[in-house]
């Protein structure tokens, strides 16, 4: 229906033709109301003044040639339908229940048309406009405003210290330094342990042996440790363990001598 | 003597391959003026060309330089084609100009007919219509509005510009057909309650 | 009023792709006039723009507009592109300036990675390096040192005042990633085993 080669910058002159046109064929329309513009345009009043039923009348008739020489698109064929059914409603005795009434329909169909035609000469006279390149021109090679973009580099102090200390790091002769990490030895928590042990009579946990100073790495350091010196004076006959389940606290005592 | 000023806007706006507003002037020249002070002196370099073959104008806040429409016939030359638009082009365009901003259905309303995708994408490419948000209604259907090239290219100062658009909008054409019906239709219950009364 | 003959010949010259002489323009007016009237017509429009932002020059017999050049520095509008230093190039700057004058084989071999030549160019179009003369050494290579502008961009009284290697082992830049990963990490476990104590 879009992109008819017809030039509508030529179209006031070529509206004169357009009787001729009716003849032809539908491809001159843009779909069926512009169809009824036309015929409408046939009437010479005012669209406000336009009689709709002999509208209705010049487009089924106007339809029924069409049909006769050749295949009509559907949209053509829906409005004609629709029309018949206002022709009738329009002739038929008023029914003052039938909503809406044939009237109403018809105003409806009179204002779409007034809107299209407003339309249709507001793009006429649009496309009638000083427009440039046609009538009117630019400067055809403008020196044109042109940006040149300084670059301005940015860095901070920051980040070249930091960029010299991993190239330093990167650099220089690998020295591996394995820091020193808070232990309990073994043989510390085995002294520690005997020494508690004496004093200690009923079950107790092995947690209680551990001194309340030793903190993070320290304390953990310091309760595996313990843990190996309890295996190895059970070991020795010294203590007894007792461990309810897996993962329960682990209790000891002075073995019995 | 042209004021210093005077002569680097002209410059400016000779030289500028687009149009430019007041602020783009202001931004370029660097100085603490205002838009406004610029549109001031724009419009002395204006009226220093009237009447010229070379005039400075306003379209949609922007300005260029540009020749006299009535010179047209010395210029023109064949290879000068402008776009030439087929008709539902022409009409869509006048539909998105004068309705703005409006959808693909609303258009369709008003033509009776389907728009195919191509003659938006004309208006598109060249640069005179443009998609401007989503309508919120059910299905949020994109909506299109003019630009300042189609100010541009059709010579308008702004939109108020348009032709006939004040008396298109008294007469109510530019209203949805559901709308002018219940205005119609109350006027006609008006007469008719003052016929019986 | 400027005469029409005047305007159309103005309107021709601003609108024309190329300059036009007097007898091209002659031949697009279609008058029977000479190309010494034309001529003389063309002094009198290019006298109208006499002082102002636009001027009608005369190159080889013919004549185009253009912005006086006076007024160039408006049309090419320079604005800062501010860009982050890479980090090669950080640490080629950092190299540089704790070891200057130094040579790009020396600043390879202290990198350990091979340096673009990019990078020094990016270091002297900041100007914070310059080549300072030669080491008179086999190849005669060109030796860098930091500049003024190097100082004063990051805040330097002078080359002294960048902090020696022991100052950046006590500010933590010279610590391994992965040992200063692990502090961290100790720190963490310390935080955990006091808040179940």
């Amino acid at each position: 229906m879009d992109e008819l080669p017809l030039d509508f910058e030529l179209a006031p002159s070529a509206a004169t033709e357009r009787e001729d046109a009716l003849q032809l064929s539908l491809d001159s329309w843009e779909g069926p109301l512009d169809l009824l513009l036309t015929l409408a345009r046939g009437q010479k009043v005012d669209l406000r003044q336009i009689s709709i039923l002999q509208l209705v009348e010049q487009y089924l008739a106007f339809i029924a040639e069409m049909r006769a020489k050749l295949e009509v698109a559907a949209d053509y064929l829906v409005m004609a339908a629709w029309l018949a059914y206002l022709k009738s409603a329009l002739l038929l005795p008023k029914d003052p229940l039938e909503e809406p009434s044939p009237d109403e329909l018809a105003l409806r169909l009179q204002l779409r048309l007034q809107r299209l035609a407003a339309m249709r000469e507001a793009a006429a006279r649009l496309l009638a406009r000083d427009r440039i390149g046609r009538d009117v021109f630019l400067r055809a090679k403008p020196e044109g405003l042109r940006e040149v973009k300084l670059r301005r580099w940015d860095a901070s102090l920051y980040d070249l210290l930091s960029a010299y200390g991993q190239v330093k790091l990167r650099t220089e002769p690998v020295v591996h330094m394995v820091s020193r990490r808070p232990v309990v030895t073994l043989d510390a928590a085995l002294h520690h342990l005997e020494r508690l042990i004496g004093v200690q009579l009923d079950w107790a946990e092995l947690s209680d042996f551990l001194p309340s100073d030793y903190q993070g790495p320290l304390r953990r350091s310091a309760i595996a440790s313990s843990f190996l010196a309890a295996l190895e004076l059970a070991r020795q006959g010294r203590i007894d363990l007792k461990q309810d389940a897996a993962f329960e606290p682990l209790y000891l005592k002075a073995a019995k001598a | 003597m042209i004021d210093d000023l005077e002569r680097a806007i002209e410059a400016m706006l000779f030289a500028s391959d687009e149009p430019l507003d007041a602020r783009q002037v202001a931004n370029r020249l660097g100085d603490e003026m205002t838009p406004g002070e610029v549109r001031a002196i724009i419009q002395t370099i204006a009226a220093r060309h009237d009447g010229s073959g070379i005039e400075l104008v306003e379209r949609g806040g922007h300005w260029h330089f540009q020749t006299p429409a009535d010179l047209a016939h010395l210029l023109r030359r064949e290879r000068d084609d402008p776009r030439k638009l087929s008709r539902a082009a022409a009409e869509v365009l006048a539909i998105v100009a004068y309705h703005e901003p409006v959808s693909r259905a609303e258009i369709e309303a008003i033509r009776g007919v389907q728009t195919s995708k191509g003659t938006l994408d004309v208006l598109m490419e060249a640069e005179w219509i443009a998609p401007a948000g989503r309508r919120e209604v059910p299905g949020r259907p994109l909506i299109y509005k003019t630009t300042d090239a189609f100010l541009q290219h059709f010579g308008l100062t702004s939109r108020k510009d348009l032709p006939g658009i004040e008396d298109l909008r008294a007469a109510g054409l530019l209203d949805p057909v559901d709308l002018a019906f219940e205005e119609a239709m109350g006027e006609l219950d008006l007469v008719k309650d003052g016929e019986e009364a």
